[in-house]
């Protein structure tokens, strides 16, 4: 009856999930992987979250990571952005609905996103330091990381951060840690009310509709899901009861895409500067083999002699210097 | 609680009023959205603030703090006007029909017989007509104008919906629509939930706030059924458990009294308690009473406890006042009166009200022991830390010792939680450095006591000396041990009343339960309510089998639940008069023709037949009180009065300061402060970020909210010239404390009596020490004043001033 | 200003004057005609700038392209190389700095430039005798000298912009997006440039020994720039130059 | 019971409708080397675990604390806690607070040592555990002999003794609870309470 009091964590410690598992490594590629995981999903139900930061607090511990006791700045939401240590964070907006004058206290899990076209990957230059799993976890790796903030630029919806301490990225990893051993992230295992769940993203879409449903039949006209397509969907998305306008959820953007500044940058800019490159190095190779080199001639230096012969101010040349011709 | 955290699941409409489950109760909310999110219910949120909880709630609507009385006898009044009752509960279970004495009366905020000298009622107009029988007098019709249904009706008739948003600040329209979605629980299909907490108890008429919800949950027959009940949420972690063990002045565990000095002998005592029934057929479950005291005594002072010395009645204290509570016991250090203070995991310095009060009166101690596994502020306040403790250490003559203490990872032992599940848990780690359980520093001072006596004799050593000490380690005893002690145990075998040869059970075994308790000598338990927690069968609060059959949310074989591992109260009363559930969905226990079955232990005997045994067990009516008759000192029906420091003047009895018989001490009245010149309501309260004072210490808590802070509306920070995140002063007669301004629209001025009211909202996790910011409290600026029947300070509401200010001098 | 009365049959003869000439350039007679282009402060300070703006090619094509990644390695990997490119910008920087004190003078645009730019397929040939005659510098050099110095500007500006370690306060990050852009643009272009430098200088024998020994042939000054030739011919120096002043 | 089935039995999220998902349904086929590149080792392998209980609201949560190191011989040291997953009431969830009570028993505030703060002094000194008790005791004692009410007036016994009081704690268990109530009450103190009301 009463149960054995210390059972042992035995099994289940074996990391099921690694490298063989990759479908995208920054700067670098995979081969095709063996198998194929089933794609995962963070669920965040805005509708049913508290903001009682057990998330955040869930993750400081699961991660081992401690943010510096900070101050009091006239809100709730501390620390007051993600920092290399926080990378999960409870942001709170007052929203005035203007439809019934009713205040709504709209609370958001800020975090990576986990995109299934990584803005952070494509933008990185160290092979490796960023990769992809085909289950879709996005992934820093620290060891490749070299800390120059690419991935910050990369990313749409400004996640990554970069320690002044080891000089490297960080971000949310979804606990992939957790999830080579078959757990969910810290965050969802903590959430009180169930506002974060994880599962597979075909079972957390099916989830997110009941929870639309039953958001709609509350007055909640424009509730939906927040699974942007514009970087190819994610592997944390929302529900939100105005799903209509996403950005009055402290500033989740409307439609994120990968910036084409970043397109640029990293597609044809790269490409095409190598190409260049290569042309005028080759060119003056083909030039060299035409016309040969420019050379002095015999009567280029009688001339020379011939001109300056009366130069005034001239010095005599050392005779012990050998001759520059 | 009546019910559980997991049965909450099962309701229909939650209404959070006098709490915050959201922020304070995280994981018990956890059902609420549960049952939103699965059976479609909905969730209200009555409160002065728009808080954690008002943000995922159906319906918010603004209330005044200390105005909830009126509002409640509002929304009975609403349920009665339209009809909306549950008739059959009501006439079935309630004492509606009940005759009451000619004489009782209540006109100008006052009932009869009170006397403004002793701020006293003489409560003997308060009861039922007794009829020849014995029994009380009747009127199943409800016709009888003196019964309790009409002096109901009659009681509350004033509270209209203005009169409502006159006091309460509440928009009509606002109240109006929580009154209706409330009153569509009277359905027999549709129950409503109440989750309140400190938001209700913290008033000079706490007690009365809960008992207007109370009587408002059995006009719709919520009392009893699954997704029902009113469900206290305690505030710690075994604040049931050290309340059900007795530790308070008045009490003996299983909320048996210490007697008083009118109880000159153990016959007296007894007489006056063991109440005979008032109507036929009813258990009247007290009249055991003398089967439990006894059964304690023999668990106190064993052999020392017998027959001819009134099983050491004498032994126990014997109280000269209602009680010596907190405030109390400050009063009288402060007063010289008391010279040693034992502080076991407590914090007064911050957690009582009027710190400047407490830090005097801790300063005239002899001798202070605070034993905590943590720094506490109390166990320092001798220290200067500035601003935040501003102190002459060199003229404080307290002598103070901080003993070092374990925390729940390195004890073993049994919690209770606010739903009465006696939880056993298990050491994971060996104490750091010197620390030590609680139960060796209990034992160690005990002994150490102990020997003094028998070396040096001294006043009354008996009840020292004779003390019940049956542990294998007497310097050192165990959990099991002492939870077999709570369960009870047989010491001599039990014979059968009826036939003196039969041997029931042996000498020296644990009971199975209270049932077998007896008043001669023969069994001893130190707590009956607990009885049945650790049997023969082995340790009923280790079981961990988790099966729920049919979800009901019972899980009857998880651990224990006092009292006989009920875990719904008043079960009886989810079903109808003949034994059939109200909502054959909701079936918690129904009469199956010979006995009762279902889902839980029944509250009555299990064969007692439908119609004749009423489900309230412990009243000796067998049926509940919508009139308290004497029991409670401020009145048999709840009444609207206002804070002792009140923004606003009593409109329904406007001479009326306060309540009338609350707690209050002269020498505190000059510190009460009125609205022309602290003209802000504040009120105090918990962050989700925090644990009272404990997770200051806690370096990830102390990340997530890092600064004491206090909340305002952006109307009042706009007139105070106060900035969003800059420092303002806020004061009162008592204490001035300086803080962060969060300036919200979550707080709103109201309009209460035609006049703006605007609320100071002051969060308490601050103190200095731990690993936060350093911060003052709320408690710097409460007043002393006790609720009238059980003392609790009025932290929740109270006046005060603030100011734009450059933040304290240290800071 | 008189003008040099010697005759040449080819070309139209230019008017020279002492502006033509930098400080130190002197001729210098005996069995050969040698003449000084750059002393020796000027060489060090361009070899200080060619030596960074290579470093600054490898690491910056490093973190450019994933398949030119292997460059980390001849910097100690890929954290150090992200750490000192910025550093030797500002090196660079700096060093170009001094450089285009030194030379901006005789790189600003003349008369003959945009013949010479017009003729650029006989430059290409090496048909020196239907170009005009040039000073110290033709519109070639002039370009890469301009080209250098608005580039270094360019790429040290969007540089400290994504100078994640110490500046990434500084921009917003749409902002940064656009730097990182502009600077590994920028990038290409310099590159570019700096192989037509080297290969010019490689192409035009007797060009490398004025960046290494300083000095060039008569010859050389002849075929080249007879016009500075000329001018040192008729003055010999400048004469804010000192006989004997360091080279 | 097997930990490692109710370990991912969280996944069903108490009852938010999410059905049952389960490591074959992410598609783990054969356990790989237990260090795998680029991902953090995890870190509970080879700890125990232990069940308790929150210390903090009455909802009590189920709480595991893994550890290392062995109760018996005095090592024994907690690494990490995390929620009971097959507790009824949190079903493996924690608030903010419980999330980080690992912090709380490391907190570098805890006591390790007896202290004690003479009349007037300003600061703390240590004492042995022997020595403080022993004064503890004797100023009991000498209280209670001096302030002890045996009778009042009219001659009954009330046994009171008033000029000591006794704050009992919100978070200890029931055990100790009633320990401290034996030993408080046979002393006669009345002035007894505990945190309920605040």
């Amino acid at each position: 009856m009463t149960i054995n009091v210390n059972p042992p964590v035995a099994a289940d410690t074996q990391q099921q999930m690694g490298p063989q598992d990759y479908i995208r490594r920054s700067a670098s590629t995979v081969p095709e992987p063996a198998r194929k995981l089933e794609a995962v999903a963070k669920l965040i139900d805005v509708s049913k979250c508290i903001g009682c930061k057990a998330c955040q607090s869930a993750c400081l511990e699961w991660n081992d990571l401690r943010e510096e006791v900070g101050v009091n700045v006239g809100v709730y939401d501390n620390p007051h952005d993600l920092t290399p240590n926080t990378l999960t964070l409870m942001r709170f907006t007052e929203w005035v609905n203007d439809e019934n004058g009713n205040l709504e206290w709209l609370i958001r899990k800020d975090g990576c996103m986990h995109c299934s076209d990584p803005g952070c990957l494509k933008a990185c230059p160290a092979p490796g330091a960023i990769v992809q799993y085909s289950n879709g976890v996005v992934d820093f790796v620290k060891e490749n990381c070299i800390g120059c903030g690419y991935c910050v630029q990369g990313c749409p919806f400004n996640i990554p951060r970069i320690s002044k301490v080891d000089n490297r990225a960080y971000k949310c990893t979804l606990c992939s840690d957790r999830i080579a051993v078959g757990q969910g992230p810290a965050c969802a295992k903590a959430c009180p009310t169930k506002a974060i769940v994880f599962g597979t993203k075909e079972e957390m879409k099916a989830h997110a509709a009941n929870r639309i449903e039953d958001l709609k039949s509350r007055g909640f006209a424009n509730a939906g899901l927040y699974d942007p397509p514009g970087v190819g969907g994610t592997h944390v998305m929302y529900v939100l009861h105005h799903a209509d306008k996403p950005t009055i959820y402290a500033g989740l953007p409307d439609n994120p895409r990968i910036s084409p500044v970043v397109e640029a940058w990293k597609g044809v800019t790269k490409y095409a500067g190598l190409a260049l490159m290569g042309v005028a190095a080759a060119a003056g190779v083909v030039h060299m083999a035409i016309s040969g080199r420019n050379r002095v001639t015999v009567e280029d230096d009688d001339e020379a002699r011939r001109l300056t012969a009366q130069a005034p101010g001239a010095q005599p040349l050392d005779p012990d210097k050998e001759p520059m011709a | 609680m009546t019910n559980s955290w997991t049965d909450i699941r099962n309701t229909d409409l939650v209404v959070i009023m006098g709490g915050n489950a959201a922020e304070a109760h995280p994981c018990g909310f956890k059902w609420v959205t549960e049952a939103k999110a699965n059976r479609g219910a909905k969730l209200i949120v009555v409160d002065p603030r728009f808080t954690r909880s008002a943000a995922v709630a159906d319906y918010y609507a603004p209330i005044r703090q200390g105005s909830d009385i009126a509002f409640l006898l509002g929304v009975i009044k609403y349920c009665i006007d339209n009809d909306k009752v549950q008739w059959d509960y009501v006439k079935a279970f309630t004492n509606a029909a009940y005759i009451v004495k000619d004489g009782f009366a209540y006109s100008d905020g006052l009932f009869t017989g009170y006397d403004a000298e002793k701020r006293e009622y003489d409560r003997s107009t308060w009861d039922y007509e007794i009829g020849d029988d014995g029994y009380v007098l009747t009127d199943e019709t409800l016709q009888n104008p003196r019964c309790v249904w009409n002096l109901l009706k009659e009681h509350i008739a004033q509270y209209t919906p203005e009169m409502v948003e006159r006091i309460c600040g509440t928009p009509k329209e606002k109240f109006l629509k929580v009154a209706e979605m409330i009153s569509e629980c009277s359905a027999r299909d549709k129950t409503m939930t109440s989750m309140y907490a400190l938001g209700w108890t913290q008033h000079s008429k706490g007690s009365q706030n809960i008992r207007s919800m109370a009587m408002l949950q059995l006009i719709l027959g919520n009392i009893g059924v699954r997704g029902g009940g009113m469900n206290a949420l305690r505030g710690h972690s075994n604040i049931q458990g050290l309340t059900d063990v007795g530790l308070m002045s008045n009490l003996i565990p299983g909320y048996l009294n210490i007697p008083t000095e009118r109880e000159v002998d153990y016959a007296t005592y007894i007489s006056s308690r063991g109440f005979k029934p008032l109507r036929p057929n009813q258990m009247s479950y007290w009249q055991n009473y003398s089967k439990f005291f006894v059964s304690f005594q023999k668990a106190m002072w064993g052999s020392a406890a017998t027959p001819e010395n009134d099983f050491a009645y004498h032994y126990l204290p014997k109280l000269d006042l209602p009680a010596y509570d907190i405030l109390r016991a400050f009063e009288m250090m402060d007063q010289g009166q008391m010279h040693g203070y034992f502080c076991q995991g407590f914090n007064p310095l911050l957690s009582f009200p009027d710190r400047g009060k407490i830090t005097r009166s801790l300063a005239k101690l002899k001798y202070l022991v605070v034993i905590d596994p943590l720094e506490t502020e109390t166990s320092r306040f001798w220290e200067n830390h500035g601003t935040f403790n501003d102190v002459d250490s060199a003229s404080i003559q307290t002598e103070v010792y901080q003993l070092p203490s374990t925390c729940f990872a390195e004890d073993e032992g049994a919690l209770v939680n606010s739903g009465r599940w006696l939880q056993w848990h298990w050491a994971a780690q060996n104490p750091p450095g010197e620390a030590k359980h609680d139960t060796w520093v209990m034992a160690q001072l005990f002994n150490r006591l102990k020997k003094l006596y028998q070396e040096e004799g001294g006043k009354f050593a008996e009840p020292i000396l004779n003390l019940h000490w049956p542990y294998a380690d007497p310097e050192d005893p165990k959990p099991d041990e002492i939870a077999r002690e709570l369960n009870g145990y047989t010491v001599t075998e039990l014979r059968d009343p009826n036939d003196p040869t039969k041997v029931l059970v042996e000498a020296g075994k644990q009971v199975s339960g209270f049932g077998v308790l007896r008043d001669d000598g023969s069994t001893a338990c130190g707590c009956w309510i607990y009885s049945g927690c650790f049997t023969e069968a082995g340790n009923m609060m280790a079981r961990r089998d988790n099966a729920d059959p049919d979800a009901t949310g019972a899980y009857s074989n998880w651990t224990f639940s006092w009292p006989a591992n009920r875990r719904i109260l008043y079960n009886r009363a989810s079903a109808d008069l003949d034994g059939k559930a109200w909502d054959p969905s909701r079936k918690l226990i129904e009469w199956n023709g010979e006995k009762w079955e279902g889902y839980d232990v029944p509250d009555i005997a299990v064969t007692a037949k439908p119609r004749e045994v009423g489900p309230f067990i412990m009243n000796p009516e067998g049926q509940s009180r919508l009139f308290t008759r004497g029991m409670m000192r401020d009145g048999p029906f709840p009444a609207h009065y206002e804070p002792f420091e009140s923004p606003v003047v009593n409109v329904v009895a406007p001479a009326i300061r306060g309540n009338p018989v609350a707690r209050v001490f002269e020498s505190d009245r000059e510190t009460f402060g009125d609205a022309d010149e602290f003209p802000y309501a504040a009120t105090s309260y918990r962050l989700t970020e925090h644990f009272h004072y404990w997770t200051k210490h806690v370096w990830v808590n102390a990340v997530l909210q890092p600064e004491f802070f206090v909340e305002i509306s952006e109307e009042l920070a706009a007139e105070k010239g106060i900035d969003k995140g800059g420092w303002c002063r806020v004061w009162n007669k008592r204490g001035s404390v300086h803080a962060k301004a969060v300036v919200t629209k979550r707080i709103q001025p109201l309009v209460c009596d035609g006049k703006p009211v605007h609320i100071v909202g002051i969060p308490l996790h601050w103190g200095f020490t731990g690993a936060a910011k350093n911060g003052m409290g709320p408690n710097s600026l409460t007043p002393f004043v006790g609720d009238a029947n059980i003392e609790t300070p009025e932290f929740k509401a109270f006046l005060v001033n603030i100011e734009r200010s450059d933040g304290p001098a240290s800071a | 200003m008189s003008e040099a009365a010697i005759h040449d049959s080819r070309r139209p003869v230019p008017p020279v004057s002492k502006k033509d000439l930098d400080r130190g350039d002197r001729l210098l007679l005996g069995r050969e005609v040698v003449v000084n282009r750059y002393t020796r402060w000027a060489r060090i300070n361009h070899w200080i700038t060619a030596i960074s703006l290579i470093l600054l090619a490898l690491t910056g094509l490093a973190l450019f392209h994933p398949s030119l990644y292997w460059l980390t390695g001849l910097f100690g990997g890929g954290q150090f190389t992200r750490m000192i490119h910025p550093w030797i910008g500002v090196v660079l920087f700096f060093s170009f700095a001094g450089l285009f004190v030194r030379f901006f003078r005789l790189n600003l645009p003349a008369r003959e430039d945009a013949q010479w730019t017009a003729r650029i397929g006989d430059v290409l040939k090496g048909n020196e005798e239907k170009l005009p005659e040039i000073g110290k510098y033709n519109a070639g050099q002039k370009f890469v000298f301009w080209a250098m110095s608005i580039l270094i500007v360019t790429l040290i500006i969007s540089g400290l912009g994504v100078w994640e370690e110490y500046f990434s306060d500084l921009l917003t990050i749409p902002q940064r997006r656009v730097a990182v852009l502009v600077h590994s643009m920028a990038a290409v272009a310099i590159i570019c440039v700096w192989i037509v430098h080297v290969y010019a200088a490689f192409w035009v024998q007797g060009t490398l020994s004025a960046m290494t020994r300083g000095k060039v042939t008569g010859g050389w000054a002849w075929r080249h720039h007879r016009k500075w030739l000329r001018a040192l011919a008729a003055y010999g120096q400048r004469d804010d130059v000192t006989p004997g002043d360091k080279r | 019971m097997n930990m490692e089935i109710s370990r991912r039995n969280f996944l069903k999220g108490a009852g938010a409708g999410v059905a049952a998902t389960t490591i074959g349904a992410f598609g783990f086929g054969e356990a790989e080397a237990a260090f795998v590149e680029g991902l953090r080792a995890y870190k509970l392998a080879g700890t125990t675990e232990t069940r308790n209980t929150c210390p903090y609201c009455s909802v009590a949560c189920g709480v595991i604390i893994y550890s290392k190191g062995d109760i018996t011989q005095g090592t024994a040291k907690a690494v990490h806690l995390e929620g009971d997953v097959d507790h009824p009431t949190n079903r493996g969830t924690l608030c903010p607070k419980g999330a980080a009570l690992l912090d709380f028993i490391k907190s570098e505030t805890r006591l390790t040592k007896p202290k004690v703060r003479r009349a007037g002094s300003d600061k703390f000194e240590e004492i042995s555990w022997t020595q403080a008790l022993d004064e503890i005791a004797r100023h009991m004692k000498d209280d209670r002999d001096a302030n002890f009410i045996e009778r009042n007036m009219d001659g009954v016994p009330v046994n009171r003794w008033t000029s000591t009081g006794f704050l009992a704690a919100s978070a200890t268990t029931n055990e100790t609870a009633f320990l401290t109530y034996k030993v408080v009450r046979s002393a006669g103190i009345v002035a007894f309470d505990n945190q309920a009301r605040v």
